[in-house]
């Protein structure tokens, strides 16, 4: 058992299996997420409050619902390296944290967007909000790690060790927002109410959301493949592939 | 082993007691930050004393933070660190001196000195004592939680400012809490929830936060 | 167990920076043992020295404390070695005495300050107890050391560049150091690029033979 | 000797370069501070407004005064200060090169990013234009005053919170003509006085700080 | 002029803490002299070199150039001597070929890259231009400050203890780039502990007699 996972997380062997999974997840992520966004853009009635600027939801849920799930990924992936020894896992995690930071990014400038017509100010200092840069800055502060450690083995460590504590610690933060936030009196003014949803709106949000972990699903394996290539450039097996090329 | 403790415990305490400047540098660092922002901001007595709880627990963060280095960085840059790892007894131990030093010269001290703050933003009595208690509760958390940050960056070159970007985001649940609760204190409220809640931060961080550190340094401090 | 030797290095490999250093490297150190690591300014020295504290993780293969991983057996293992590296381990704000009762107090050792006197003396420091560690010139600084290393009671003693910044007089002082530990039944490896006159037996590893340099 | 200026900036740019880390973080650093006070001081969006010019520009102070090490520190403790003491052009000419170099890695950098920082706190157009005249005016003086105390406290052994108890009374002028043009700003007044002022500080910094810096390493780094 | 003596000493005092380290001490250097200041730890070697070079201040006396003060003459001083001291120099973030053009830079230096990459493949970095400085040994880093030294043009070379942590090709390299540089109308004041072998004509000054050591 122990070697079967040993062998099947070598990246050699990663690197050569991955192929058909990027090809497919590609297109699958194409199909729904296209399909998504025509029902989103076009199928789904205008909200009569809102308008049709609600539609950005289509884009701002998902990547904000994706954005905890790829730092969920990297946190449970840098376990596995550390504690394994899996040097795939430790790819895995690297290779997650700039998606996860574009996705996080992304849930906050749509967020923004959305909030100027909904609250007319960018930016309100809550609860949800709030975790959501705190976020971001958890992964600024892992690639960052990552990037400042030269030697590659001590830097996967440590970001690894990075992710994980900051793992631990995002129910209390986010316990603690939120908390924070029933206190806040303020912010009252602009309440999050979110729009009750609607059946036509549910199905396409819910493509969407499929469609972009299958993105990012994409997107991690073409990332570690090119990590453990870089990594792995002096042993035999890239080697090999490049004298191919 | 609990030797190993007391002695590096006192060898740090010593060291910082040499330089007295630097015993009372986190202290003057967290009074001129607090007086910094009445000057900037120009508040009226009322505003200043909603700021209040909110002024003294960042400034004390940020004290906390900018010494930091202290734990571990000098031993780094000169082998010191080595022969600590080289040590039979537990790193864990070693750290958690390490960690306790570090409490005692920069945390205690902002809790002592903190009342006089807190009267100076005229911030009421159990206000005040409350500020206390958070204080008392949170510091240590963050020599804690920074023990950790600062093992992870010791072998990066000018870490300073990478350690706050990996710490500050760890800190933010503690100055929530802590300074939440100062300000439902000064409302004459209760506060129990908040400082159980930073009760059993400061537990958890007790419990994981040395070992945490005490991997991160293995891992770190290869060269 | 008697049949182990103390300390063995198997087949270590060492990698830096994309530069294979050495690889297969296999040795041991047995009692009463001389090892000096030969070999040109880069070629690995202080990474091996390091992969044996147990500082470093080598690439492949493991270094053994009496026959088991020294990760497995740091307790062990660390109340029996000493290393001193390339840094001094100097604090400035310490005085000489301090510094040496800091670097003893990291290995538990219960020392008297007469103790510690005596081995300062031996070692050249013999005005300088209470001069602080700021205040001391380079030699001094690794003198310091040396009191350290004389009064550790660890059977194995590893001396990256011991005589760095010595003068004639510390060069001499560690050689007999090395040669009375020998007969006590220690173990010492050591490297230095300046010959050291060592009368006893001593073997040596020379690195990086296998490495091209233009 | 305006070559030896060049190369010296260029050499500072390119280490800061080099670690990209290192680049990013007096601005993240800025903005973490900055978010620290609403999650502490939990304000009315009015109260937040009020506060905002303040905040802001102690988080600029305080980003500068961390990042203040980097112009001398490092070179002093590798020897590389030596070389540059022992070089043929005027030390005053490399001093400024230094702090110039500093300038454009962290106040720069802050003077870019504060009207975004602005906006979260919900600061007015005109509150932000001038929020970054007086950044732009400020933070130059915060470097160059910075460049003396890191001069005079180079030799220091974990010289960080000397040098901000030396520092930040010097800086304090600063940033209350800083915090308080955006202040006025913010409500539509003129502030062409404030930013006079800042003006003329900068033309004497400019004038008399690498000078003062240059002596000042003369005489500490004798070692 | 032409009498005057290329640099001189004129009964230096330096006292550290409290302790008196030489006084009344003179001497001077012509061209192509060579001087090593010879005497044993922390006997005031560095103090002495460092109050040459105007990084310190002597208690009493004063050193010239050219009959003039150095304090008074910095420009023409520092434009004819380069000083090595204890400390590397090296930035870890710049690669080994940028520092040694940022140490020429401070001495305004134009040098193509080629005449860099010549005087490293001399000091035995040939395959090193790109690796950052971080990432050397110790005797590698020393070794980048011999190329420094190699091109800088100076007419006086100050050396702090040149051959620590090189091997022995190295101490071979430093002998006879001293040699070449005297050859070539150079002066160079040292210190070494490790004997260096110069087949040259050499003066040197003994510190430290005068101070009793126990
Ligand atoms: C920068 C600003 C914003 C940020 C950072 C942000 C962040 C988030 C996050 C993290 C979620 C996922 C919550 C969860 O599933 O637990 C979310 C969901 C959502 N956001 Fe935003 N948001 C922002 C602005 C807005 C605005 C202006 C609106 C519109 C009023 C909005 C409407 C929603 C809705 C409807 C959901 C889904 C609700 C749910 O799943 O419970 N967001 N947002
Ligand atoms: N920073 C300092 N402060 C006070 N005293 C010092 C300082 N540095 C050195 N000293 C003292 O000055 C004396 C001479 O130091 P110096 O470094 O000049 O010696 P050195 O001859 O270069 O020795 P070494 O051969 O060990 O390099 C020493 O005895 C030391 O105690
Ligand atoms: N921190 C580092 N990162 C990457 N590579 C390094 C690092 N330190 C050293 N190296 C490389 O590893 C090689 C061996 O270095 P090491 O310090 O072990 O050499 P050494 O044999 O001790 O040399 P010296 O005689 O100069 O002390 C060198 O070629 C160097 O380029
Ligand atoms: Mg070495
Ligand atoms: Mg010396």
């Amino acid at each position: 058992m122990w070697n079967w996972i040993q062998r099947f997380s070598s990246p050699k062997h990663f690197y050569s299996m991955s192929v058909p999974l990027i090809k497919w997840f590609a297109i699958a992520a194409l199909v729904i997420g296209l399909y998504g966004l025509y029902l989103g853009l076009f199928v789904a009635p205008t909200d009569y409050k809102q308008g049709d600027s609600y539609r950005i939801i289509f884009i701002h849920v998902p990547a904000a619902w994706l954005a905890m799930f790829i730092y969920m990924v990297m946190a449970v992936s840098a376990g596995i390296g550390i504690i394994w020894r899996i040097r795939l896992a430790d790819m895995v995690a690297a290779a997650s944290a700039p998606i996860g930071a574009s996705f996080t990014f992304l849930a906050l400038v749509t967020g923004s967007l959305w909030g100027k017509p909904m609250w007319g100010t960018y930016w309100i200092w809550d609860a949800r909000l709030t975790s959501m840069l705190i976020l971001l800055f958890l992964y600024l502060g892992y690639m960052a790690l990552q990037s400042a450690i030269d030697d590659q083995r001590s830097a996967d460590k440590a970001s690894g060790l990075l992710a994980i504590v900051g793992a631990v610690n995002i129910p209390i933060i986010h316990y603690s927002v939120e908390w924070w936030n029933t206190l806040h009196q303020g912010a009252s003014v602009a309440k999050f109410d979110a729009p009750s949803i609607h059946i036509d709106m549910l199905i396409p949000l819910l493509l969407m959301a499929v469609a972009f972990k299958l993105f990012y699903a994409t997107m991690v394996l073409v990332r570690t493949r090119n990590e453990s290539l870089y990594r792995d450039r002096n042993r035999r097996w890239v080697r090999e592939i490049v004298e191919k090329l | 082993m609990l030797k190993a403790f007391y002695h590096l415990l006192i060898r740090d305490l010593r060291l910082a007691l040499r330089n007295r400047h630097e015993l009372a540098n986190p202290l003057i660092f967290f009074i001129l930050v607090v007086t910094l922002f009445p000057l900037a901001v120009m508040p009226t007595p009322e505003a200043l004393q909603t700021m209040a709880p909110g002024v003294i627990w960042v400034s004390a963060l940020l004290a906390v933070l900018l010494s930091l280095d202290r734990i571990f960085k000098q031993d780094y840059e000169d082998g010191s660190l080595d022969q600590l790892m080289l040590s039979p007894n537990p790193l864990v131990i070693l750290v958690l001196a390490k960690v306790l030093a570090h409490w005692l010269l920069t945390g205690l001290p902002l809790v002592i000195i903190a009342p006089l703050l807190g009267l100076f933003m005229s911030l009421s009595a159990e206000a005040v004592e409350v500020l206390v208690y958070s204080l008392l509760l949170g510091t240590p958390v963050l020599s804690l939680v920074g023990a950790i940050g600062v093992s992870l960056t010791v072998s990066v070159n000018h870490g300073g400012v990478l350690l706050s970007l990996i710490i500050l985001p760890l800190y933010i649940p503690i100055l929530i809490f802590g300074a939440n609760a100062v300000d439902v204190a000064s409302s004459g409220l209760p506060v129990t929830g908040q400082l159980l809640f930073l009760s059993a931060v400061l537990a958890l961080a007790l419990s994981l936060a040395p070992l945490a550190s005490s991997v991160a340094l293995r891992i770190t401090a290869s060269r | 167990m008697s049949v182990l030797p103390m300390l063995e290095a198997q087949s270590l490999e060492c990698v830096r920076d994309d530069r294979l250093l050495f690889n297969g490297l296999s040795f041991s150190v047995a009692e009463s043992e001389v090892l000096q690591i030969e070999g040109s300014n880069g070629c690995g020295k202080t990474s091996l020295l390091r992969i044996i504290c147990g500082l470093r993780l080598a690439e492949a293969g493991q270094v053994l404390w009496h026959g088991e991983k020294i990760q497995a057996s740091r307790e062990d293992y660390y109340a029996s070695m000493v290393y001193i590296g390339h840094l001094p381990c100097i604090k400035a704000e310490l005085t000489v005495l301090e510094n040496v009762r800091a670097l003893l107090d990291t290995r538990s050792l219960a020392v008297t300050d007469a103790i510690i006197e005596t081995a300062l003396a031996k070692v050249g420091l013999a005005t300088y107890e209470d001069v602080p560690g700021k205040a001391l010139s380079s030699g001094q600084r690794r003198r310091i050391l040396l009191a350290f290393v004389e009064l550790s009671q660890a059977k194995l003693w590893i001396l990256d560049e011991p005589l760095t910044a010595l003068d004639v007089q510390g060069v001499a002082l560690m050689e007999s150091m090395i040669i009375e530990h020998r007969a006590a039944g220690g173990s010492v490896i050591f490297t230095t690029h300046h010959g050291m006159q060592l009368d006893c037996n001593m073997r040596s590893i020379q690195l990086g033979r296998q490495i091209k340099e233009s």
